[in-house]
């Protein structure tokens, strides 16, 4: 495995692994609670990707832009409070998808206010080490993947548990509401972890083999 | 000649593995004929079921490990028919089914395997059906009564004595019924007597060591004593062990020896906890049983007390060996 | 007597019944769940409740002055109280580390690191705004914020002596770190379901 | 646990086919009839301990217990002679009988041997000591053995360890074994070396399992041979059958003292494919009481930091845990292999995590050192403030007093200036008085002159005109007879008024005078009180202007003296003068009165007369003109003596007026002196007082500056004391950091003992603790710690924002690995002699060159990898 192809490999992958390879939720365990408790039903857990894109990516841009200025403790303040107005602002956003979701969420809408994607990106890119306009790819990319984390748990969990997806009931034989639960939430997302996992492994392992195959 | 090298004691204790495992089998399947007597030919099916379903997971998990899957491992035997006996006979296959997997495949596997899960796979399987099924799993048939092998089940369902207490009311069923399991209640657990038996003998073939349910029955029924539901005194003992599966719980499910803790003090310590917080669940819980999840939150202190129980342990040992420099030290110094 | 009594009812039952990791799942991050050493979740865990607590009395009163003269309704924002919530739990944050750090520099040593994460854990915000749309009153508030704190330093003790033990049996290496903690908090939360018995209300 | 709750389990003792069969000889032929050069003894009970000593070591004896020479033992008990001497027969191993038959078999020489030994050893009291639990036996153990009791050792299987562990406590026993003490009566009796041991040959492949007395040096092969193998051994064993040695080749292992037994066993335990299920029965029955499945599970997972609570070290390896496992798992071995390999790196682990502690705490000290710095910098800044605030306010009040100072100065030397002025003033006035006074009396006295002139013109006059008149009056006399009564007493009314006038005039020109005098002598008085109240108050002053000097002062009182004295003299001259202008104001008043009286006498005796001159007017009328003739010529001459005495008066008082102005002029000459004198004295005085009050300012500025100066030195003395510790704090920190990070963590994989070398100095080569992973690096501190002030924690693993912790191979991609932090931070270390001092850190079996690929591959690497589950 040439080291260089390596390296240029990660350099290029950098803007995308925010959606697969590093994906916020399922490898660096950030903002569980969203993927816990929300994704029992495919409607709320897009709206709450929607709500979390256009609060983290203004965000970040702030964090980028005026994040020198602030004292390092003091940052994540200033920005929970401009997520919480910006979130707050785009709820009318989600009323389309269906009116009562905001209410089915009930706190998790405010929470996306300090959620630890949000902190943690923002501390990254308070001191940018490379170019501002790489803070809004990886906003993008984690708030892509933070999304796709959410839908993939809620599809499985919606199906499995009410027996339908997206409200419009899907004939199953059998309906084990107990996915419902937080506690499976907890599971799928342990699974799902896991399975990511297992699948940068193979691909890393796959790659290896291809230059050095394995002594026999 | 020539001989390879062999590690130290040349000689061994007879038993082994099989032998632990067979004689917990050997136990349950005397429980699966009694409830195939109760409840006929379903009763069997459901354990088949569940054994099957749990041994088939069990070996792909190994495979999906990378291992070879060891046949003479009964382990998922015992878990298949530690959930089926603990379900009524007339659950539907699905779901004793989905409980196996979730009990081997994701309880057990991901922790380690055969001996090194953190918690009870049976009493996970249990939890998992009563939580995604409380309808199905806690309506039980009159034993004696026609069960449809296959096809719609259209028997009677009743509550359990334990729904009776958890709803205030004084179970009607005597003694004699209730010792001898002739009233609606999960496939084993119902037979009083025989698993008194079977705790019994599990202590005197060393399988079991007392120090783990003696422990957790006496905590169970001292908490009665304390706060009695139905009734007073030894009467409301005899319902709240009777009922539900917690005598059963305390002979198949408490002594599994991988989720239990290494030493004597601390399996006591278990017992106790255990106990403490099952009768806790049943008399704030949302379910009528709460063996299975209190042995679920026991198991999560398994590892607190074996740590602290080990330092215990240390400071004794620590203690004896200065007790013993203490003594040969001044013959020390007069050599010198 | 009974305010007191009232207190820990709903402490006992914020901190056992109404777990915030394990029945709502607030507050759970890789970083939180998966803390080592045992000195720096008793300093997280402090941070975090003396946090709720403080601003969990500080908030109730703007909240009831917010719903008494439906502001919300009036101004047409929805969430106006939550907004409030935050701006408290900020001014308690900022508080407590500018006088840690001007005058008790012995608390202020472990705050330096996990202040600014405990301040803002899902599960402060959380715990505040679920006692109040449960409609508490002013020391039901303030028990169930302590409650929720209490059991949060204790979920995270309970993981990690679980991490303690896993760490000394053969996990598949799929499953090594987040997900098997993740697995383990979901057997204990399924488990802690059978005490409740219904889905609580986010 | 040993000794307290006692476990251990019960064996089978399979003792028996070779226990009954008698002794037999399985010896090379040519050491039988060999000998010890030496002369043979005579009687066995005349040796003394030496003797005995020597010739057991001549004897080359080992005692088979524990492999040390018998003579060794014995003189080592020289100096501390046992209470209790022990023949240890104790076979509590099954199959093993070695020590038990010789001992049935012959206990003639045992006992023989057990009194040389006792009197060898000095031993207060010896016995046999013989393991209790022998179910099946068929032969007796009796009960005392030619005068030796049989002690019966009860217990479970590690008998002979809790007996020896229990013995040896109470330090004064000594156990040897029954094999030596049958040797050494051997050597006694047949003057012959140690050339054999007791060998039991048992187990299910011999055909007839017996005791052997075999010659050292046998191989293993010869021994089994000789006792015939029914089918072939799985594995022949050297030693007990719990803690034995398994043989590998058995035509190269011999016999030594120290061999027991050669057991030969057929069945062979195939591995199960069980792991182990944690069935905790190896912890129930660990006689030591450690924890066989913990210590286990932790060499299994590498968790080696684990290993420090466990205790591994303190296995005495008697193999019960493997027999009771159900896994037929090598427990013991792999207690004992782990032990070994876990020594040389607890001084490492040991190490390093007080080095970590070591950091932490220097990371705190220097935190709290800044805050110190910080809180001193605060207090600096206030403290120079305070400082600058304190000297601006001495130098003011310097400053001010100066001024005051000088103002006194001045004032006084204006009041000098004053007084002096006043002073000639007054001199002046005193002298413009007398002059003024000498005028007066001169006019007075010029006055009183022309007065009397015109009195004697008058008198004249009057005479004449009395002469005239009485003439006229004769003539009017008679007319006036009448009328000179009424002028008589006109007339004498006229006299007493002129008279009185006259006094009057006189009167008023004697008050005038005596005012005059008064005056001038008020004056005086007045200068002189003027003077002296000046003097007094220039005095007081002086008393009060504390800045004078006594000499001074008394200088001062002088001259005020002097002025009083001066003073008094004016004053007294003044009051002479008075006096005497008095006195002849008196004088002359009272001549004026005498005169008043005279001619009010006489215009009264006029008017008498005039009446009687009425009536004698008529007749003396005439007398009259001849008397008023007498008269008037009496009068003229009166008045002429009166105007010769007036002049006198006149001239008198001029001269007294003249000299008291001279005196005058004089006490004005002195006084203006005086005052003078004073003046410049005052001048002197207000130098003084300024230079004085100079002086005091400059001093107090002085003062105020080094007050000052000191003040400021200890504000920056506590500044520096502030920023020195937070320097050191630093350094401190610093230098912990880096020992922390540069020590090398070595591990040894495997059993083989690398003999240690010195650990690499700190910073040398990669860290290649890539199997350790929980053990001896906090990397969790290290990887999930940002920068240090808070802020979002960088939960996705950036290589910028991490540290290379130790575990890293440079550049090696390690994704999300939380390693364990070393177990509890250094407790008091393992007491176990073995783990005691840090063992130097082996470098570890594969220290190759960093391999890039290495955290790569421990990823996919097949042995178990190290990170973290």
């Amino acid at each position: 495995m040439k080291l260089e192809k390596l390296k240029r490999a990660r350099r290029r992958g950098r803007w995308f692994d925010g959606i697969f390879g590093r994906n916020p939720v399922l490898c660096c365990g950030l903002a569980l609670p969203f993927a816990v408790m929300v994704t029992t039903s495919l409607r709320s857990s897009v709206s709450i990707s929607i709500l979390l894109a256009c609060s983290l990516i203004p965000t970040v841009l702030l964090a980028s832009l005026v994040g020198r200025f602030l004292p390092r403790w003091f940052s994540p303040v200033v920005y929970t409070l401009f997520a919480m107005v910006v979130v707050v602002a785009c709820v009318p956003l989600i009323l389309p998808i269906s009116p009562e979701v905001a209410d089915s969420l009930g706190i998790y809408v405010p929470i996306l206010s300090v959620n630890t994607i949000l902190l943690t990106l923002c501390a990254r890119y308070e001191r940018p080490a490379d170019r501002p306009v790489m803070a809004l790819v990886d906003a993008a990319a984690y708030s892509l993947g933070f999304a796709l984390a959410m839908c993939l748990i809620a599809f499985f969990r919606e199906l499995l548990g009410a027996g339908s997806l997206w409200g419009v009931p899907v004939p199953l034989p059998f309906k084990a509401e107990g996915v419902q639960i937080a506690f499976a939430g907890f599971i799928a997302v342990a699974l799902l972890s896991a399975l990511v996992r297992f699948l940068r492994r193979a691909a890393l392992v796959f790659s290896y083999r291809r230059h050095n195959p394995k002594p026999e | 000649m020539k001989l390879n090298r062999r590690a130290a004691p040349h000689i061994r204790f007879p038993e082994s593995n099989r032998t632990l495992m067979s004689d917990m089998i050997i136990l349950l399947l005397v429980l699966c004929v009694l409830a195939f007597l109760y409840y006929g030919g379903r009763a069997l099916i459901v354990c088949a079921v569940s054994v099957v379903t749990a041994v088939v997971c069990d070996a792909l998990c190994t495979l999906i490990r990378g291992r070879r899957p060891n046949p003479r491992d009964l382990s998922p035997v015992v878990t298949g028919l530690i959930i089926a006996l603990t379900m009524p006979a007339t659950i539907p296959y699905y779901v004793v089914a989905s409980a196996a997997v979730f009990a081997i495949a994701i309880v057990k596997h991901p922790f380690g395997g055969t001996g090194q899960n953190l918690f009870n796979p049976g009493a996970a399987g249990f939890s998992f059906a009563a939580i995604c099924w409380p309808g199905l799993v806690f309506m039980y048939p009159m034993p004696f009564d026609r069960i449809p092998a296959f096809g719609e089940v259209t028997a009677q369902l009743y509550q359990n004595p334990a729904f009776v207490l958890k709803v205030g009311g004084v179970p009607t069923n005597n003694l004699t019924e209730l010792l001898f399991g002739n009233y609606p209640g999960p496939m084993g657990a119902t037979n009083i007597l025989v698993i008194l038996a079977c705790l019994v003998y599990l202590i005197f073939r060393r399988t079991v060591r007392w120090q783990l349910p003696l422990p957790f029955l006496a905590a169970c029924a001292a908490v009665t004593l304390l706060f009695p539901r139905a009734g007073t005194g030894l009467q409301a003992v005899f319902y709240e062990l009777m009922s539900g599966t917690l005598l059963f719980g305390a002979v198949f499910v408490l002594t599994d020896p991988v989720t239990s803790p290494k030493r004597d003090s601390s399996m006591a310590v278990y017992g106790v906890f255990a106990g403490v917080v099952a009768m806790l669940f049943r008399y704030f819980g949302g379910y009528e049983e709460s063996m299975p999840f209190a042995v679920l939150i026991a198991n999560a202190f398994v590892p607190l007390i074996d740590r602290y129980n080990e330092s215990l342990h240390r400071a004794i040992r620590r203690k004896h060996l200065e007790a013993r420099k203490a003594k040969t030290r001044p013959q020390a110094r007069t050599l010198v | 007597m009974n305010v007191l009594s009232e207190f820990l009812i709903i402490a006992l039952s914020a901190a056992v019944l109404q777990n915030a990791v394990f029945t709502r799942g607030l507050g759970s991050s890789r970083d939180t769940l998966m803390m080592g050493a045992p000195r720096r979740i008793f300093a997280f865990g402090a941070a975090l409740t003396f946090i709720t607590v403080v601003s969990a009395a500080l908030a109730w009163p703007l909240n009831r002055l917010l719903r008494e003269q439906q502001l919300s309704t009036r101004l047409g924002i929805r969430y106006l109280t939550s907004i409030s919530t935050l701006a408290c739990v900020c001014a308690v944050f900022t508080l407590l580390y500018l006088v840690t750090r001007a005058w008790f520099p012995r608390i202020h040593y472990p705050l330096r690191r996990d202040a600014a994460n405990a301040a803002f854990s899902c599960a402060v915000l959380g715990t505040i705004l679920i006692a109040f749309s449960g409609g508490y009153g002013f020391v039901k508030t303030v028990g169930f914020a302590f409650g929720s704190g209490i059991g949060y330093t204790a979920a995270l003790l309970l993981v990690r002596e679980g991490r303690r033990r896993i760490a000394l049996s053969d996990v598949p290496r799929a499953f090594r770190g987040l997900p098997i903690m993740l697995l383990y908090i979901g057997i204990l939360s399924l488990a802690i379901y059978g005490l409740i018995g219904h889905q609580l209300p986010t | 646990m040993a000794g307290f709750f006692y476990k251990g389990i019960l064996l089978q003792q399979h003792k028996e086919p070779a226990l009954s069969r008698d002794l037999r000889e399985f010896v090379n032929a040519d050491t039988i009839g060999v000998t010890m050069d030496r002369p043979p003894v005579g009687d066995a009970d005349s040796l003394t301990p030496a003797e005995i000593a020597s010739l057991a070591r001549d004897a080359h004896i080992v005692d088979e217990r524990d492999g040390q020479p018998l003579a060794d033992k014995l003189a080592a008990c020289q100096q501390t002679p046992p209470r209790l001497l022990i023949a240890d027969a104790v076979d509590d191993e099954p199959y093993l009988s070695s020590q038990l038959g010789p001992l049935l078999k012959n206990p003639a020489h045992s006992a023989l041997g057990l009194r040389l030994a006792q009197r060898a050893a000095g031993a207060a009291e010896a016995q046999f000591a013989v393991y209790k639990n022998l179910t099946d036996l068929d032969i007796r153990i009796p009960r005392k053995i030619e005068g030796f009791s049989v002690r019966r050792i009860r217990g479970r299987y590690p008998a002979e360890y809790q007996a020896s562990q229990a013995f040896e406590a109470d330090d004064d026993v000594l156990l040897i074994g029954v094999g030596a003490l049958i040797q050494l009566a051997r050597a006694v009796l047949f003057n012959r070396p140690q050339t054999t041991t007791f060998v039991t040959v048992a187990g299910d492949c011999i055909g007839n399992p017996t005791n052997l007395e075999v010659s050292l040096g046998m191989t293993v092969a010869q021994v089994l041979e000789r006792c015939g193998l029914i089918e072939d051994p799985a594995r022949v064993v050297v030693g007990g059958s719990m803690t034995g040695i398994s043989v590998i080749d058995t035509e190269n292992t011999l016999v030594t003292p120290s061999t027991r037994a050669v057991l030969a066993f057929r069945q062979d335990f195939k591995s199960l494919g069980f792991g182990c299920i944690g069935c905790s029965r190896c912890v129930h029955v660990c006689p030591k009481g450690l924890n066989p499945f913990f210590i286990y599970r932790a060499v299994q997972e590498k968790r080696y930091a684990a290993f420090r609570t466990l205790d591994a070290q303190m296995c005495i390896g008697c193999g019960t845990c493997s027999y009771m496992c159900p896994a037929k798992l090598d427990l013991s071995e792999t207690v004992q292999k782990a032990a070994r390999s876990f020594k040389p790196m607890a001084g490492s682990i040991r190490t390093n995590a007080a080095l970590l502690a070591k950091k932490d705490a220097a990371d705190y000290e220097s935190y709290l050192a800044d805050y110190a710095l910080h809180r001193a910098q605060i207090d600096h800044r206030r403290a120079l403030a305070a400082a600058r605030r304190a000297d601006e306010k001495r130098r003011g009040e310097a400053a001010a007093a100066h001024a005051a100072a000088d103002r006194e100065a001045d004032r006084a030397l204006a009041q000098a200036l004053a007084d002096h002025r006043a002073a000639d003033a007054q001199a002046d006035r005193a002298l413009a008085q007398a002059l003024e006074a000498n005028q007066a009396a001169q006019r007075a006295a010029d006055e009183a002159l022309a007065q009397a002139l015109r009195r004697k013109q008058e008198a004249g006059q009057a005479a004449d005109g009395a002469f005239a008149q009485a003439e006229r009056q004769r003539q009017a006399a008679e007319q006036a007879a009448d009328k000179s009564v009424s002028d008589a007493a006109a007339a004498a009314e006229a006299a007493d008024r002129a008279a009185e006038r006259a006094d009057a005039a006189a009167l008023k020109r004697m008050q005038a005078e005596e005012k005059a005098a008064d005056k001038a002598f008020s004056d005086a008085l007045k200068a002189q009180q003027s003077a002296e109240k000046d003097a007094a108050k220039a005095l007081a002053k002086a008393e009060r202007n504390s800045a004078l000097s006594d000499d001074d002062r008394q200088a001062f009182k002088r001259t005020l003296d002097e002025l009083q004295a001066g003073a008094e003299r004016v004053r007294a001259e003044a009051q002479a003068a008075c006096g005497e202008a008095k006195a002849a104001a008196k004088v002359s008043y009272e001549s004026e009165l005498e005169k008043g009286v005279r001619s009010r006498a006489a215009a009264k005796e006029a008017a008498a007369a005039a009446r009687q001159a009425a009536e004698a007017a008529k007749l003396a009328a005439r007398e009259t003109c001849e008397a008023a003739r007498r008269t008037c010529e009496a009068d003229k001459a009166a008045a002429l003596t009166a105007y010769e005495s007036a002049q006198e008066a006149c001239e008198a008082d001029k001269a007294a007026a003249l000299k008291v102005y001279e005196a005058a002029q004089e006490a004005d000459a002195q006084a203006r002196a005086r005052a003078l004198e004073v003046y410049e004295a005052a001048q002197r005085e207000y130098e003084r007082a300024r230079q004085s009050a100079k002086d005091a300012y400059e001093a107090r500025l002085e003062e105020a500056r080094q007050t000052d100066e000191r003040a400021r030195a200890d504000i920056e003395a506590a500044l520096d004391r502030a920023k020195e510790n937070a320097r050191a704090a630093a350094d401190a920190a610093r230098q912990a950091q880096a020992a922390f990070e540069g020590r090398p963590v070595t591990v040894v994989l495997g059993g083989n003992d690398i003999p240690g070398e010195p650990a690499p100095e700190p910073g040398a080569g990669p860290i290649t603790a890539e199997a350790v992973s929980g053990a001896p690096v906090a990397a969790e501190a290290v990887i999930a710690e940002p920068a240090v002030a808070g802020g979002g924690s960088a939960g996705i693993p950036e290589e910028a924002a991490r540290t290379v912790s130790p575990t890293d191979a440079p550049g090696a991609p390690l994704e999300e690995v939380e390693l364990l932090p070393p177990e509890a931070v250094a407790e008091e270390s393992a007491p176990a002699k073995e783990a005691g001092e840090p063992a130097a850190a082996l470098a570890a079996a594969g220290a190759q060159k960093p391999d890039p690929m290495r955290g790569w591959r421990k990823n996919d690497s097949t042995e178990k990898g190290g990170d973290d589950r």
